[in-house]
């Protein structure tokens, strides 16, 4: 396991992990992609190679480590296309229970968390609509009716406890802590074109699920600000993806041109394929430093961090689809079979786009700043 | 049969083709045919493509003796009404009933005529065998040989790309019969039959996990002297007569289906509100593109009618069909992608979309994902590019390697 | 003089009226622009040839042809960058004048547009907004005050008589027939940076202007038909303008690809210049195809020729700034200098893509069809 | 002098340039500078290179020992404080403390550093003699001629593109000393006395009217064989090394410059109300656009600090300065292209720029045709993406001519 304590240098640590990573992933040699179908990533050995934990305190079995190392992590699952329940155990589950006041079965739930068992899916707005998507009413009987309902909630049906955002009956951001199967909680798998990803709804329609005192946990500090910063992982966690996917095409389709020959010489000496290729590669620089960026920010839990996942996603989110697009293009026929797996790659960019907020939807978050106040 | 060729106005066709299309078009095939199997599908083209012979319909541009005769203004008005009735496509008969019919008239024998185009009208299916896995948008290094052996030719080798081989009676062959002769030549043009011996069909699944492209293997496959079209090792010159006599009419289909199903269906996606009661449509942004693809779709329409008319007066230039192709394909494809940012993440939900559509179905992420079978077959964007530039405008061509 | 009666083939008239066009204005052979300084068309040859008089009944002195055939000039002149008053005389001047109530003053005024003397300026919004710029309130003495502005008004420097659109005290689109120098009527030149169009601006502040009753023409028919009718003649006129440009541009581009050379070969034989051709050479043909089909709605009076000009001006409008933009690229250093006279038409094409609507007002103004109703 | 160099933190460094920019940048430049003369401009320039050499803060990136030291670090926080607070650009003196000093630093004996970069400190103007008529971007095929003479070389030919020779005291001359070895060898690089005998600069107008760029043209000029630089025929060689030396500053400069003034100005034009009171960032459609430029400045300004740090750390890719130059140039074409769009008619009024400005002007249509002096000198973007792809991605190049 890779040591994270302070001092050490971040870069090398990242390359270390990436490294690491592309290993375990089967991604190391760069080149084509050979995913056709969604293989799930072995759980167990993510859990054994520390990254489930990678965000967990030390004392609590983790590595101490912060989101700028989980974001390394997910850009090589995007890389590699790779099914795995990562986002919502270690990052968004991980993420809703650090942020919530320390207690004793807080960190229980985060040692657990870094040993894989139970998986966490978190309950939030996962689409442009960033409302937080339950509330709750007390019962008059010292307890709580949950009702509400976050539709494509990611790895919900291999969740065996779930965190759902959910407001009080004060009207402030808390998080109750339940278990799909629990009455009044229906959780219905939503199969989607992406088979690399597990989406799902979970609701508490009708009378509701009832809830007790002790399932409602607090936020430190500003409820608000923390349920912002859980979206906020959402959203920088589907950036990353959206790089590590646009990063393997970039990387298959300039292997493809160097290689494929047509008119008798490789594809890759026309002007039209290195252009276009040049296009995607400055397109994948930008977002890699956006990206960087926004985990940074993240990592260090600033102001601005909103803002600067804002642009890292409606960046990626866009120019991914475009190069996995382009991909599909530069490999001609081939690129447009099952098996070539470009479609798979596609289909998780494209999904990706929409997921935690579509482009327009964080531009127009974003241009909020400008528009100052309305006159004439 | 009820045509406007005797003497009827544009006019009255029009309002015929309409009343037939109210009339025939069958109600919801779309959900009907969403997530059938092979056999249906089948059915259900094999039937409509009967239903629109018995109008005079099903092969418009073909000449009055076969079965056909409809001058282009009628064809161009017949496929309007057709896409504004949302009718199903002719998918299974495509080939047959354009490029085999076009083959036959053009260079094949009174014989081969005889034998084939009213059987094509019974409902004989044809596939194209001319793609190879390492020749793509490269036709003229294709490698499939057919060698002489007495009456008959030998024929081994292996065709990619063949849409709809799985069904197919008869196929269209190139296959090189003069393995000295430069690239272009030496190359001839075979009707195989599929039943062959030898014949093997395996299909390939496309991105959208449909199985229409296919894979023929072709192993001592005999093919008889009297199944070759035009002379022996004048295949190519074959091939390109037979693609001279598509005169645009493919993509006035193509651009009224996107004009009326397609925008239609953008139109609808744009308009739906969102849970939170906000309409996508309500926004300028999106406002500002679905005006930018009516202005398009527009200037597509524009473009096929011009593209008839002027192959009906032989002003047609040598770039007109490459442009109209590169258009079509990348609007449909900007269009699509559209579509989906703005059906959002319930548009990754619909799994399937109806057999015998376009990629104009308004499942989004399958027509974005299907848009690429317009980009990239039957010459990328890329070489339409090209052709564009050195035969439409004349520039300079690449130098050849040295 | 191309005879327009009718019967005539249109199609053969109109290649007949552009190839004498293109003889008169020296683009016959098509190739690189000439123009480095805003040379003007001799404006008395323009007479003598029709061309002023094209859309003038017969009867009058014109040729009784038809706004299709003035589009076919319009184009040209943008092809030549020529700096001419045809615009505002024989488009919008005449425009006016066959849209009003017949009498035998407005066809006195028809007779001498025709003829090219007086040259006319008409008073009407060229910007995004659409509105009549001038008023008219009654003075209780028979007469009326004019008030208001037009802004960026085309030729209207060189006009020795003026067509204001004005609204009338009921509110009612009315032209006003006046000239330059009349008392409380203020006309300013307004130079731009290209230098081949002529603007100015056209007001009555303060008292306003004095107007005789026998100075306000009114429209025959719907006058707000009219009105707008008028304004659809200058964006029809500005996309032909742009259109016709383009196309130069495009030739110009074309012809120095086939002879520069770099690396040892001509510029034309790399992909990226054939490629960019090719993009240009669609969007010339889309933006051709949607001017002539305006041109067409606007000639038969089409109820529908609103859209079909906005349709035309938006695509060709951008498409121009697009095409002039990558001709000066594809021309090297060489395209960037003044010699070449690159740079004349990208001006004259970014002044056309914001005159007479920018692309965006147009496609609001198209979106407003489909938006519907509003819900929710 | 008052920087950071002595144990003062980046933080304290900051405000130190900060304070000084709020005391001595020139209030209201642009308004003064716009419309005036030559003299007034050339007088501005001087002016200002002196202030700021002043401060040390003239040419930060020469080595202290010539008056500089900044570490790259202060740089970027040099650039970025100047382009915060507007600053005018060092115009007049950039292929002066650029080109010539790092060649003279790279290359020259001690003797000609002595002559010359003190005289630079002092105002001594050079310009950049490499492009020629039919060179273009293809440096290797130059045609200018020094032929040896006893001691001296005879120089003839003609150089174009050459920004701001008619200023210019002296010239980095790339010229051919052996005509008949292959294209990139035989070529040699010199000092030249720009008023040296048979020297004539002729400006070329450019696209917006300005007359920067200049012909040179060289008329047998003697040149000693002491203005050599590096070996005989090994000028090709020195001028790359030349370019190695630039270490993204530029780029950190320009990408600051348009993510303070020129993104200011976009918001600012889209926040003017119309005559009709209507604001164009009250459309959505404004927005997005602007959120979006917003984006692609920060990404960019990234991209220029990364490629500062790969300098630093010895890890610089080799296509890593054509990727930020060809996103940058691209960006501003398109944000000025906006700014054009968004500022409409009026925007045509304006018939001059400031000078000692870069094209975040305001003055949005000079600002968009002046784009066009990125994305087509130092290599166009068309250049850039060749080399991105053939030095950056490992792609094959293109087969050269039989």
């Amino acid at each position: 396991m890779i040591d994270f304590t302070e001092g050490a240098d971040l870069a090398e640590l990242h390359d270390e992990l990436r490294a690491v990573a592309r290993d375990l992933l089967g991604t190391a040699a760069g080149g084509a992609p050979a995913v056709k179908e969604a293989t799930p990533v072995d759980w167990e050995q993510l859990a054994a190679v520390g990254w489930l934990g990678l965000e967990v305190p030390e004392e609590l079995g983790g590595a101490g480590a912060s989101l700028a190392e989980a974001a390394v992590v997910l850009t090589e699952l995007g890389r590699a296309a790779a099914r795995s329940s990562y986002l919502g155990t270690a990052v968004l589950g991980v993420g809703a229970l650090l942020a919530l006041e320390p207690s004793a079965g807080r960190d229980e739930l985060l040692r657990a968390a870094a040993t894989g068992a139970p998986r966490f899916a978190v309950g939030l707005a996962t689409g442009d609509d960033e409302d937080i998507p339950f509330h709750l009413r007390a019962d008059g009987r010292g307890g709580f009716t949950l009702r509400g309902e976050a539709r494509f909630v990611p790895d919900l049906a291999e969740a065996e406890r779930l965190l759902l955002l959910a407001r009080d009956p004060d009207g402030q951001p808390v998080v109750v802590l339940t278990e799909p199967g629990r009455p009044g909680l229906d959780v219905v798998d939503v199969p989607v074109l992406d088979a690399t990803r597990s989406l799902g709804d979970v609701s508490a329609a009708g009378a509701g699920a009832v809830v007790s005192a002790d399932q409602v946990a607090r936020f430190r500090g500003d409820p608000w600000a923390a349920a912002r910063g859980l979206r906020d992982r959402g959203v920088l966690a589907t950036a990353c993806d959206s790089l590590g996917a646009a990063e393997a095409m970039l990387d298959a389709t300039v292997a493809y041109a160097r290689v494929r020959e047509q008119f008798g010489r490789p594809i890759g000496s026309f002007q039209a394929v290195q252009h276009a290729c040049a296009d995607l590669f400055v397109a994948v620089s930008v977002g890699r430093e956006l990206v960087a960026a926004a985990a940074r920010a993240c990592a260090a839990g600033d102001q601005d961090a909103g803002r600067a996942v804002a642009m890292a996603k409606s960046y990626v989110g866009g120019a991914a689809v475009e190069i996995a697009g382009k991909a599909m293009q530069l490999h001609g026929g081939i690129g447009y079979t099952w098996e070539a797996g470009i479609h798979v790659y596609l289909k998780r960019c494209v999904l990706g786009r929409a997921l935690f907020g579509t482009p327009a939807a964080h531009r127009a978050r974003l241009a909020e700043r400008f528009a100052g106040p309305r006159r004439g | 049969m009820t045509t406007g060729r005797d003497g009827a106005t544009l006019a009255e066709f029009r309002a015929t083709v309409r009343d037939w299309c109210r009339r025939e078009v069958p109600t919801d095939w779309r959900g009907a045919q969403t997530g059938v199997g092979d056999d249906e599908y089948v059915a259900f083209q094999q039937e409509w493509f009967q239903r629109l012979r018995g109008a005079g319909y099903a092969v418009p541009h073909w000449p009055a003796a076969w079965g056909g005769g409809l001058s282009s203004a009628e064809q161009v008005i017949l496929y309007q009404e057709l896409a504004a009735a949302d009718a199903p496509r002719l998918v299974l008969a495509f080939v047959s009933i354009h490029h085999a019919a076009a083959t036959l008239l053009a260079a094949g024998t009174d014989e081969q005529r005889r034998r084939h185009l009213p059987a094509i009208l019974d409902g004989e299916i044809w596939v194209q065998g001319f793609s190879e896995p390492e020749a793509g948008s490269d036709l003229a290094s294709l490698r499939t040989t057919a060698r002489r052996d007495g009456d008959a030719f030998v024929v081994n080798g292996q065709k990619l790309w063949a849409s709809g081989a799985v069904h197919a009676d008869w196929c269209l062959l190139l296959a090189r019969t003069d393995p000295a002769a430069p690239k272009r030549r030496g190359i001839s043009y075979f009707l195989m039959d599929m039943r062959s011996p030898g014949v093997e069909v395996r299909p390939i699944r496309n991105a959208v996990g449909e199985s229409h492209f296919c894979e023929i293997f072709l192993n001592d496959v005999r093919v008889p002297r009297s199944a070759l079209v035009g002379a022996e090792n004048a295949g190519w010159q074959v091939a390109q007569a037979t693609l001279a006599t598509e005169r645009g009419m493919t993509m006035v289909e193509l651009a009224e289906r996107l004009g009326n199903a397609g925008f239609r269906r953008l139109v609808e996606v744009c308009r739906t509100p969102s849970a939170s009661g906000r309409r996508p449509i309500d926004d300028a942004r999106v406002r500002d593109r679905l005006a930018g693809f009516d202005t398009e779709i527009t200037g597509l329409r524009a473009l096929c009618a011009g593209l008839v008319a002027r192959h009906d007066t032989g002003t047609v230039g040598p770039a007109d069909a490459s442009v109209v192709k590169l258009y079509y394909s990348e609007l449909l494809q900007r269009l699509t992608d559209f579509g989906v940012e703005i059906a959002g993440l319930a548009a990754h939900t619909e799994l399937t979309k109806p057999i015998s559509s376009g990629w104009e179905a308004g499942a989004w992420v399958l027509d974005f994902i299907g848009s690429w079978e317009w980009t990239i077959p039957g010459g990328t964007s890329e070489i339409q590019r090209t052709i564009i530039a050195e035969r439409g405008l004349g520039l300079p061509r690449e130098p050849v390697k040295a």
